[in-house]
């Protein structure tokens, strides 16, 4: 588990493309949480918004290293960055959001819940930690059908979601099977607006990555190098064959719990403190200083994905909303269970 | 200055941390924060130490709460929302149903489901679990649908000594208002007649009452029916005869909920007015439930997903007209 | 040489293994041991690296199944009694059930439950728990009766896109014995008609089939009373048809269950008769459950606490007496 | 956390009456559970039967550590000999086993599931894992009410149990209210059959403890002066106030699952092995080796207990068993719930 020193030494070796991957779906992610906000708070949206200020450093990594059509995702609520980078359109996005039936989902399931299971996206359900097992599921079908070289499944939990029975269930499970996959912890340092120490007792939830038997990596959810680093190597180790990894990156939470929250709750000292770095600013700089990037390059990044947010919430506003009498309600695919009328 | 029926369960909560020193509440966020929904509000200053905020572990919560009743506290747990007591689910119906059966000893635990369907909420912050819970022997399950339920059946539920799941629908939060709190005295495990009628009784309890008044006040514009709406507020145990009396003077009965279709409370309205009441019956009881989906995310489509007065103006056009 | 019914769990699913490369099984102590009723018994020899030992985590055994039928493979969970499903409620009800209306994608995964009571196995390791899982929608909930239905019950429920809760009675294990198996091709969702009558119905299901058809014999005996039992297979969805055609020639009905006596499948199957065939009743429908309380330990206790072909028979004499 | 070696060296420091009560709670236990074991292979037993042969050393030095009446303990499956140790009367077994209605749980629950919750014994259900928050809740209670000072409680889980999500639950939230508990993990190498290997992937379960933020404690469950070490320690610490402490005993399960199990799927060399030790036959030579007692003294123990046993067992034969027609069929104490009628 290489430790902040190391991180650094060895940092000149990261690629370059994956570098700039990484901070391209931070970067649109921002510009799309802001767009998704403002729709918030104008009255656009159907239903809430969750959203990954902050996040989106190690997020980002963690999508960017992963290969959409070969490997899993399963993003959770602050995942718009990892969604990105995973290559997941920007209009599932806008059209979840805005109620088109266009959607993923067609209006039955909303927002951050949507998915596309078989192109290696799980459509996560609110229950949190229920996401582990579903992926460990999808290993192991891979394993079985003898696909399983070269695959990462991988899944995203908050501080919170580690107290929860189907996190542990499901962790160990992949820990038994010793499934490639990738656990990424991102301590917020709340769960709502429950601070860690309500949360869990031990000094570092990387303390938990042994109790399981998985390898650990603790990285500074601020950098986005050391994201970049960490969990590219994480996802590189459980590709190789070298059992599942947990990720424990640690950052603050920037926005509300969803935007209907002034996160009031968060004092102003940690807002303050290393912790409370927006990891998008301090990756401009970062970006900039370590010659992954330009400042005008980013404007030039900033413009165009402004543009393309902006095309894609316009689409998806024309678009139309689902209809109660073309809906076919129905919970089940085959006919036996359709034999009930509802009433 | 009118109260809401989320006032209420606040107001309730107070008052019981205020006169019976067992109380103490726990849930996710209800402590400084005031719940996702503002029902603890201000309660953890008020009473340091008695509103506690627990981790993201709701099968620890209800065992938890088990414990401490035999030890002869009285908690309220605080479930965020109805559907994460599905994690809940054993500890409920395995540890605290069977608690009293098995050693004598009961668990006067009182677990809030904040329940229903609101708009945009979807399928995992919108159910309504009461069948679920009621199925279980050793639980009470009571569904306030008034203010002043809200209040008083809150009270009742924690003097109670078993335990009982308290299903406030969300949708009632801050719509439902009333002048004050001013309970009629009824205690959990009787029904109550909303609105008198003649022509037939529908049967609904929590946000379905309202539903179910407001079809019948359209029927009484259109044709002049009467319609009787009993509001069961407690669904385990069912107040038969309070609904075997209505449906004696009006002859039709139409179960109203706004749970799945299958089985449920609807279904054991109907079955056991069929056995106890089958011959003060005109026409065949009908049942009006969600449809058998989730519950969809999209405003329009959970509009059409549950009973509306609308639907239930149809079925009863339907019972009156057999 | 005779076919149990739990032999008949072991080959189809011994066929379904050889047969079809989707499918695998995944269960507390189902590989070498065999399983707790030995129900996998010598598969994990037969098929090696296709039955699993899982962990104690019924949550995550759930979970798995769920992400390996969105990848295409059928996988079948044993849960070791139905009762400990209870911790994999949340999976089952809202991961497995919604999975296809969310996202279009059914998840084939069925999920075996050793279900209902035995002497001495007490309120935990006797629960029928159909009721609870055909509440929601997504789920074919499937209680078969008979060593051929359980069979072909187990092949069909595999070869189902959706979801199958499979309900074995383990009272039938080794109890129920057939010469061969001999389906009658019955498809899920069809009922059965076991034996014919023409003076009441009895609609049961799973165990609940043989002591229906005991208390006809009797009632045969007795007074020539013929009492025609209907075998449901499937809960969820219910042939309502069938049940009717059947009222239309009785007249009576009973709704026979084991489970808990609040809500369930007799609820369901009296509602629905009265919604739809209620002037084909010449008696008002009844219900019989077991007992409001936990299943109890003691047999004595278990005894009195489940229907049995005394207690139908005196059910039914009050029925043919109305 | 003390080694084996250190632990070695300390014990002599261990109380003589504790140790001795320790292994007569064992003595008693396993006198029994063997006749248990006989009245159940003739048939006489209503229900089925878990025995704890091999984890006396662990089970009853816990069940010594407490003090009824103040403490509490939620024993599990094969914790006949903490119970023994804690105060439970041989009749309140037999009674339950023999189907006697005079028993605490009157026929409504059997066995291995009695208890006298009012008495700091709670009743298990069979969900395993579900009791550590119940112990949890009820010292939250203890506390609430001022009453906390001095107490302790304690529950036991196996290998196997570790896997649910409600220990998980369970155990992170007494860490996160730091209350005086005190977890044993029996660690018998199986799970009904199923090896750790398919339970776990940890190097050692005790990797857990701290995971959770809980003091650790490794101890040879086969040498009952560890275990009455070992775990009088993470006791007394619980009782001092240095939060929650997680123990961890290494043995091997002697009996099958239940008596209906041959367990034929235990290798023989892990019975020949340092863990399938007998602790009781290793502690009598303890015992007389370090001059806790003497061969005649033990003798005269086996013979005392044999007839308290064969008394508790004539005694529960003769009672009258449940009779469904005086039984009540409550499962609500309260009115409301009883205006129902079951048929
Ligand atoms: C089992 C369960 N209980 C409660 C909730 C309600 N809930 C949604 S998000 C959340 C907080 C999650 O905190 P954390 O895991 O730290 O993630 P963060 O929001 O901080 O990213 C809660 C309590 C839930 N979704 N699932
Ligand atoms: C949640 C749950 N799932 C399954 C079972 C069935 N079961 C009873 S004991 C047992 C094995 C327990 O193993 P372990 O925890 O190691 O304890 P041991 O029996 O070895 O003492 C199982 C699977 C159960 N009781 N609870
Ligand atoms: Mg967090
Ligand atoms: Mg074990």
């Amino acid at each position: 588990m290489p430790d902040a020193e190391e991180a650094q030494r060895t940092r000149v070796g990261l690629d370059r493309d994956y570098v700039r991957d990484v901070f391209r779906a931070m970067l649109k992610a921002r510009l799309l949480e802001n767009k998704l906000s403002s729709l918030y708070k104008a009255g656009k949206i159907v239903g809430g918004v969750y959203l990954g200020k902050g996040q989106e450093a190690v997020s980002a990594s963690l999508g960017a290293s992963l290969v959409k059509g070969r490997d899993i995702f399963a993003p959770l609520i602050r995942d718009q960055a990892g969604r990105t980078a995973f290559g997941e359109p920007l209009i599932d996005c806008t059209r979840t959001y805005l109620g088109s039936v266009l959607g993923p989902m067609k209006g039955r399931d909303g927002n951050i819940h949507r998915g596309r299971p078989q192109e290696g996206m799980p459509a996560m359900i609110s229950h949190l930690g229920a996401a582990v097992s579903v992926v460990g599921g999808m290993l192991m079908a891979r394993r079985m059908k003898g696909e399983i070289a070269g695959t990462v499944g991988a899944t995203c939990v908050g501080d919170g979601a580690t107290s929860t029975g189907a996190f542990h269930e499901g962790v160990n499970m992949i820990a038994v099977e010793q499934l490639p996959m990738v656990i990424v912890v991102s301590n917020n340092q709340f769960a709502y607006s429950t601070p860690t120490e309500r949360q869990f007792a031990c000094e570092d939830l990387l303390d938990r990555a042994r109790g399981y038997g998985l390898g650990g990596h603790a990285v500074d959810g601020t950098d986005v190098l050391a994201c970049a680093e960490v969990v590219g190597k994480a996802v590189r180790m459980a590709r190789d064959g070298a059992g599942p990894q947990m990720v424990v990156a640690n950052l603050l939470r920037l926005s509300g719990h969803g935007e209907h929250d002034d996160a009031s709750y968060v004092p102003g000292e940690l807002r303050g403190s290393h912790l409370g770095r927006d990891c998008l600013e301090n990756g401009i700089a970062q970006l900039i200083a370590d010659g992954f990037s330009t400042a005008k390059e980013i404007e030039d990044w900033k413009a165009a994905f402004t543009d393309e947010v902006q095309a894609a919430v316009a689409q998806a506003q024309q678009e139309p909303t689902p209809d109660p009498w073309h809906e076919d309600w129905r919970a089940c695919s085959s006919e036996p269970a359709t034999g009930e009328d509802s009433p | 200055m009118s109260v809401t029926y989320v006032d209420a369960i606040l107001q309730a909560q107070e008052k019981l941390l205020r006169d019976d020193p067992r109380v103490f509440l726990y849930g996710q966020d209800i402590s400084k924060f005031g719940g996702a929904f503002k029902a603890t509000k201000g309660l953890a200053d008020e009473f340091p130490g008695r509103v506690l905020d627990s981790p993201i572990s709701e099968d620890a919560m209800i065992g938890m709460a088990v414990g401490a009743a035999i030890e002869g506290m009285r908690p309220i747990v605080e479930m965020q929302f109805a559907d994460f007591s599905s994690i809940a689910f054993n500890q409920i119906v395995n540890q605290a149903a069977t608690h009293f059966y098995r050693t004598g000893v009961p668990v006067p635990i009182t677990v809030r489901l904040p329940s229903g369907g609101t708009p945009g909420s979807g399928p995992f912050h919108s159910q309504s679990m009461e069948a679920i819970y009621s199925h279980y022997p050793g639980l009470v399950v009571v569904t306030p649908a008034t203010v002043s339920d809200a209040y008083s059946m809150l009270l009742d539920a924690v003097a109670l000594d078993d335990p009982v799941v308290y299903c406030e629908h969300k949708f009632l939060y801050r719509w439902l208002k009333a002048p004050r709190i001013n309970g009629d005295g009824l205690p959990i495990g009787k029904a109550r007649i909303t609105r008198p009628g003649k022509h037939a009784t529908v049967v609904a309890y929590s946000a379905m009452v309202h539903e179910a008044v407001r079809a019948a006040d359209r029927l009484k514009e259109e044709g002049g029916w009467e319609i009787e709406v009993v509001d069961l507020r407690t669904v385990k145990p069912l107040d038969i005869d309070t609904v075997l009396a209505s449906v004696a003077r009006t002859g039709r009965l139409l179960a109203l909920g706004e749970a799945f279709p299958w089985g449920g409370v609807t279904a054991e309205v109907v079955a056991r007015v069929c056995a106890d009441g089958f011959h003060l019956l005109d026409a065949p009881p009908r049942r009006l439930n969600s449809r058998d989906t989730p519950v969809p995310y999209h405003p329009k489509l959970w509009a059409a997903h549950r009973p509306t007065p609308e639907s239930i103006c149809i079925a009863l056009r339907e019972l009156l007209s057999f």
